[in-house]
């Protein structure tokens, strides 16, 4: 038992800061957020490419390092800190992951080493709700319906999406620019991450990437899994939150004092760290979990903890951040805002705090 | 203490009622419950032709005095008004500021000649107000007024300096503006207050956009702004006092119209939840549960500063009202939003979907503009619970 | 519509404020704690005879003063500040309510003028689970089973207790000391309200008081105005917390300064003055509700939210009255955990906020 | 970052559990789960008893060098000891405070004679200690001592002055003193740090009678009490800084076996929740799953704050653990009790439900002694997040 990171997970987390310091700061954010796709592409071609974060969580096997959840974990930390808007989420966290869980050998070997390498983005859809129908075709399968809250699709994503075939429940990837698709993206409050619905139309794709003795097993674990890097991510920005705030009461003044000395002030602000350093316990925890021997019944339960604290701790944060920033905390130009509006999209990504909790519930009870 | 109704109170808010029913409809149906914080800039144009349609049929300025032209309604039938307008869907009045703020400021500061000019055009629905306190500097620490006044050869003020947080000074053709006419004080006195319209070179406006991608609030800037000599209201060094009385208004009967508001967004909320199957969740339920429950507090709170009579602001139930509707409004936006779930993600084309959306953002500013969640708490344990004050730095 | 109080109202208010200040202090309350009926005889004389309490929501025509809700609520904020240990509650507010609201002619003329006259202490049930079971034995009937959660039953009370009949539930007169009655009482950890439960075996009585045409009506109204009450009293507990809570704080110095000049414990006692101040008009304008001409599911959501609202109150008030006290906040010998005892005990009381916000929600949704 | 256990670590959780198992049973049966907080006046005799028990077994001390008389376990192997202790419903320890506190400041700071005179007793569960460092006037502001020490004509110590929130008085042999030696001094220079008797004239014990009508906290009076010349620790002027040192040592590993106390706790409101049917109800299984997420964060943290080495109070972590834990377990008790509803109301028979009447009332302390919720939050505003320090009067 070792709580403590390793020398190579803090190498990892380090160079994660200071890359998105630099390449994901405000103004590089509010670029990408008026982009159509919603990132920038040097950005995306630096993680792949450059820094290889695409490769940390993908088996050696596959061309990878053959890290895990730890390392992307802390990845997504810094990515949240930073807000960072790229299609490293559904690529490596949701997709990566499904594959990695649940995939056949055959997928695994088309997918993984492209991924790792930074030239294939994966878009993966986020809702529960399945309306899709997977109909055999020869060797091929024809796919119809709708893909909902597919996150990050682009016209070069390979999309990954799960449909109701005769025999079960199957994991497909189609390119998205396969005759039949259309990609309608809208851009939501929180303009940082897109999602699209994605039509189906006689489809055809020869790749079901599914291995039916990993699914059950899989299945729950890639979802535990999503939601911790959800988590982390929340965590990261939580912890900007009040890094913006403590810097910006330390400067501004009123009353001839920095609003910082008031006690009232340091008091909402120290609940703050309490509340995020709690939180990081909570994050850090169920990824060693991950990490670890823990059957997925627990990892489970650890994760839907981490994702439901992580949710409401980023969104009293933001709300705080707003606040204590008094006037300018509600205008368009500071960056509270930013992560008020992150903070209450990703509330109900893969589960609202609520529904996380009921499913705790329903093992404890 | 009783809630009963008299028959003419009856018969008064049949008769807003009645009104409402026969105008806000044709060309104005599109108002219905449009215009509040967070939708200003919903069809200004038309909500100006509005409030002329109001003062046609004599519903503009309720309160004030006859001889001024308006209708000297009881405090009652005015809060009968307010509540009948809103529960009509009566659009955000963009005539607010004169009717509410400036207008009877001038009834009570200003002159002869001040009146005659401004106060008609208010009533008529044809002048429109805004304005100028605040300052970067001056937020919370309202007094610290760095914007300066003097008076130039020609015996006009000029004015230079920064306001911000003007709400509605796009739509507006005066601005009233504190500004230091006696340099080298500070605080609350050497300040003049100062009637300026806004349509004159020296004057720039740049609308402040929030989170919520409105734009209801603007920085104005002045360079050598004039004011005419005729145009400052009571004497230089006054402008504290004609300012705060002018606050004091603000805390008005209008308030129980805001409340038929949040019962009308409350109703849209408990629409949604029906629609999409939140009504059943025990958790939604009890929060909704709670949400009513506040409107009810809020409304006996307002019962009770109005029934206080002239030292209301004295009263702990004034002092905890701005601080109780805000946090509950905020509380509200935070509950229709997870009543709407992933609903709320994107921009509705739904007004009553987008209208919840707006409730969650614009909410946030509710806790903040006009004396901060945490200015209203100094106030409440040093002027309500008599603790010690907090010492200036 | 007038929100302001009468000038009797008035005087009522203040000379119960004086009665109590002077007889309800801390040492009478700890006095009447440690008695085995829980309040001390002489005090709930000068209640019923002296000061005419018990008369005030009594029809003229039965010997009371014939005044209303707003009165009686009025009376119950002062009790309340003071944590009057007193049968008035169950005799009043419960028992004379009930006999007011859906009793027979004959039963109000029976039993209202000595409740008037503050002769007669009526001992009622605030459980809403019935297991008691009513026959009829010639013109009398007998009565056996459990009564539950009964307050305040003493030697020579009368208990008004519903039991199932053949024809429906009833309400039932019974003199706690007829053969068969067996009174149980345990003093609970708020030891300033008692509760039996009451074993009846073959007990006879003639008095059945229910008039079936006001049962519909009369039955909610009851349990309205008692939840109106008991939020009355929990109104002036909360309001007692804060003003124990700014005393102390005036006056306790630590790092040299009087801990009330501390911002964050500004911010808590303004907090809780927001909340108390919200209760009152929330309490005064059920009240106002119940003296005007509201129809019973009015009422009924009315006072539920006075009740619900009250409950929170008091309890987060009481706590912070203890959490501001620091140290001597949780010894017995200040009184802030007097407090903080009726807060929990009284929440659960005739429903806790949840369920009463759930009867709420069940009309609105 | 793994949390799986070595085979080494597995095999001495098995020894721990077995010993226990084998240990806690026949007359020491009645101890289970008892004599923790607000529940220390369970079976004090007993208790001391099974101090000796445990003593016999070689379970005290487990992490003081063997040179006097310990284990030296490694971390992790505490861990697991006080884990495994807790986890089979090992009593509330009547030594803990010789063991947990001053025998580690002794070891560091006592000289050779006191270390000799002190420590078997200690490590044998034949004497017991308690804390005399609370002064009315010096609850928050500890270092406010009131209470003098002087040297004798006989050359030893006279106290003189009163101690308070001193918890298991009743039940000790010894207390440990900071005392004021340089008169006219202030804060935390010219202290002495002395070991005294507490059965002799002039030192008399008042209990405390808490809300939870429990009375493990007493009153300390000292007049004209005796400490041996021998019976300082350090020098005279050092008192501040072995009591701070002892402070420090108290957040130590013996916090996972107080979680297991926790989760036990838990288990209770579990098992009530599903005898009286409040599993249905959603509210209550929201806050089951909130209780459990915090027992898991706590649990997290601990494990940070172990790994974290020598300067693991400046974490962040560090500084946040008192607060946590302690609103956590405030909020614990208040979900007992809505779990429990009216069977709440009266002390129950059934220790399992007593265990969560006294988890309610006791808790309530939890949020003040040690660092009260608010000097909490000061100092992690100003240690961990660098915010100006609150100026003194």
């Amino acid at each position: 038992m070792d709580f403590s990171l390793t020398d190579d997970q803090i190498m990892i987390r380090d160079a994660a800061q200071d890359f998105l310091a630099d390449k994901s700061d405000s103004g590089a954010v509010r670029r990408a957020m008026a982009t159509h796709d919603g990132f920038e592409p040097d950005v995306w071609a630096a993680i792949g490419a450059e820094l290889g974060w695409c490769a940390v969580a993908v088996p050696e096997a596959h061309g990878g390092m053959g890290m895990g959840p730890v390392e992307l974990m802390l990845i997504q930390e810094q990515a949240g800190y930073h807000l960072l808007c790229s299609p490293f989420f559904s690529t490596v966290c949701l997709g990566a992951t499904l594959l990695n869980s649940l995939g056949t050998d055959e997928s695994q070997s088309a997918l993984l080493p492209a991924v790792a390498g930074g030239e294939l983005k994966l878009a993966v859809s986020m809702s529960d709700k399945l309306q899709l129908k997977a109909d055999r075709l020869g060797e091929n399968w024809s796919l119809n319906g709708q893909g909902l809250q597919v996150c990050d699709a682009v016209n070069d994503s390979m999309l990954l999406l799960f449909a109701r075939a005769a025999d079960g429940v199957g994991l497909f990837a189609i390119a998205a620019n396969t005759p039949g698709v259309t990609l309608s993206s809208q851009t939501g409050w929180d303009a940082t991450r897109r999602f699209s619905t994605v039509e189906l139309d006689n489809v055809v794709t020869p790749m079901r990437c599914d291995n039916p003795g990993r699914l059950q097993q899989g299945g729950p674990r890639a979802t535990a899994l999503a939601r911790l890097y959800i988590a982390a991510e929340q965590l990261g920005a939580a912890q900007r939150c009040l890094d913006l705030t403590v810097a910006y009461i330390a400067e501004r003044k009123q009353f001839g004092r920095v609003i910082g000395s008031f006690q009232a002030i340091k008091h909402r602000c120290a609940e703050m760290m309490v509340q995020i350093e709690g939180l990081r316990s909570g994050v850090y925890g169920a990824a060693a979990q991950a990490a670890s021997d823990a059957p997925v019944e627990i990892l489970n339960m650890e994760c839907a903890m981490a994702k439901a604290l992580a949710s409401d701790v980023l969104f009293h944060c933001a709300g705080e951040a707003i606040q204590l920033h008094g006037g300018v905390g509600f205008t368009d130009e500071y960056d509270p805002g930013l992560f008020f509006k992150r903070a209450r999209a990703s509330k109900t990504w893969l589960g609202t705090p609520e529904q996380l909790r009921e499913e705790i519930a329903g093992v404890l009870l | 203490m009783n809630l009963n109704e008299s028959p003419e109170d009856k018969a008064f808010r049949e008769e807003v009622a009645t009104w409402m029913a026969e105008h806000l409809v044709g060309e104005y149906e599109v108002l219905k419950h449009r215009g509040g914080p967070g939708d200003e800039e919903a069809y200004p144009e038309l909500r100006k032709q509005w409030e002329k349609e109001l003062a046609a049929g004599g519903w503009t300025c309720v309160g004030w005095p006859k001889e001024y032209g308006g209708r000297e309604l009881s405090i009652e039938h005015q809060v009968i008004y307010h509540e009948e307008y809103a529960r009509a869907g009566g659009p955000g009045r963009v005539g607010h500021i004169g009717e509410g703020l400036i207008g009877p400021a001038l009834i009570a500061f200003g002159n002869d000649a001040q009146k005659a000019e401004f106060l008609p055009g208010i009533v008529k629905g044809e002048t429109y107000w805004c304005q100028g306190y605040s300052e970067p500097s001056a937020g919370s620490d309202l007094a610290n007024i760095q914007t300066k006044c003097w008076v130039g050869d020609d015996g006009d003020w000029r004015v230079s300096g920064q306001k911000v947080w003007t709400s509605l000074a796009m739509d507006s053709d005066w601005i009233f503006v504190i500004a230091r006419c006696e340099q080298g004080t500070k605080g609350r006195h050497g300040l003049a207050f100062l009637l300026m319209p806004l349509d004159q070179p020296g004057v720039t406006i740049k609308p402040i956009h929030q989170i919520s991608g409105s734009a209801e609030f603007n920085e104005v800037f002045f360079d050598e702004a004039v004011a005419k000599a005729g145009h400052i209201v009571g004497e230089p060094g006054d402008g504290w006092k004609v300012a705060m009385g002018l606050l004091e208004a603000e805390r008005g009967v209008s308030t129980l119209g805001q409340q038929m508001h949040f019962a009308h967004e409350l109703d849209l909320i408990i629409k949604a939840a029906k629609a999409n199957g939140q009504d059943r969740n025990p958790l939604i339920r009890d929060r909704i549960a709670k949400a009513w429950s506040g409107l009810r507090v809020l409304r006996y709170n307002a019962l009770r500063m109005l029934s206080g009579g002239a030292d209301v602001a004295l009263g702990r139930e004034a002092l905890i009202y701005k601080y109780y509707w805000s946090n509950w409004h905020r509380d509200l936006g935070e509950l229709a939003m997870d009543v709407l779930g992933e609903q709320g993600d994107v921009p509705a084309e739904d007004f009553d979907i987008l209208r919840l959306q707006q409730v969650f953002f614009f909410s946030r500013a509710d806790t903040i503009y006009a004396g901060t969640n945490e200015i209203q708490l100094n106030i409440m344990a040093e002027r309500g619970l008599g603790l010690p004050r907090e010492p200036r730095g």
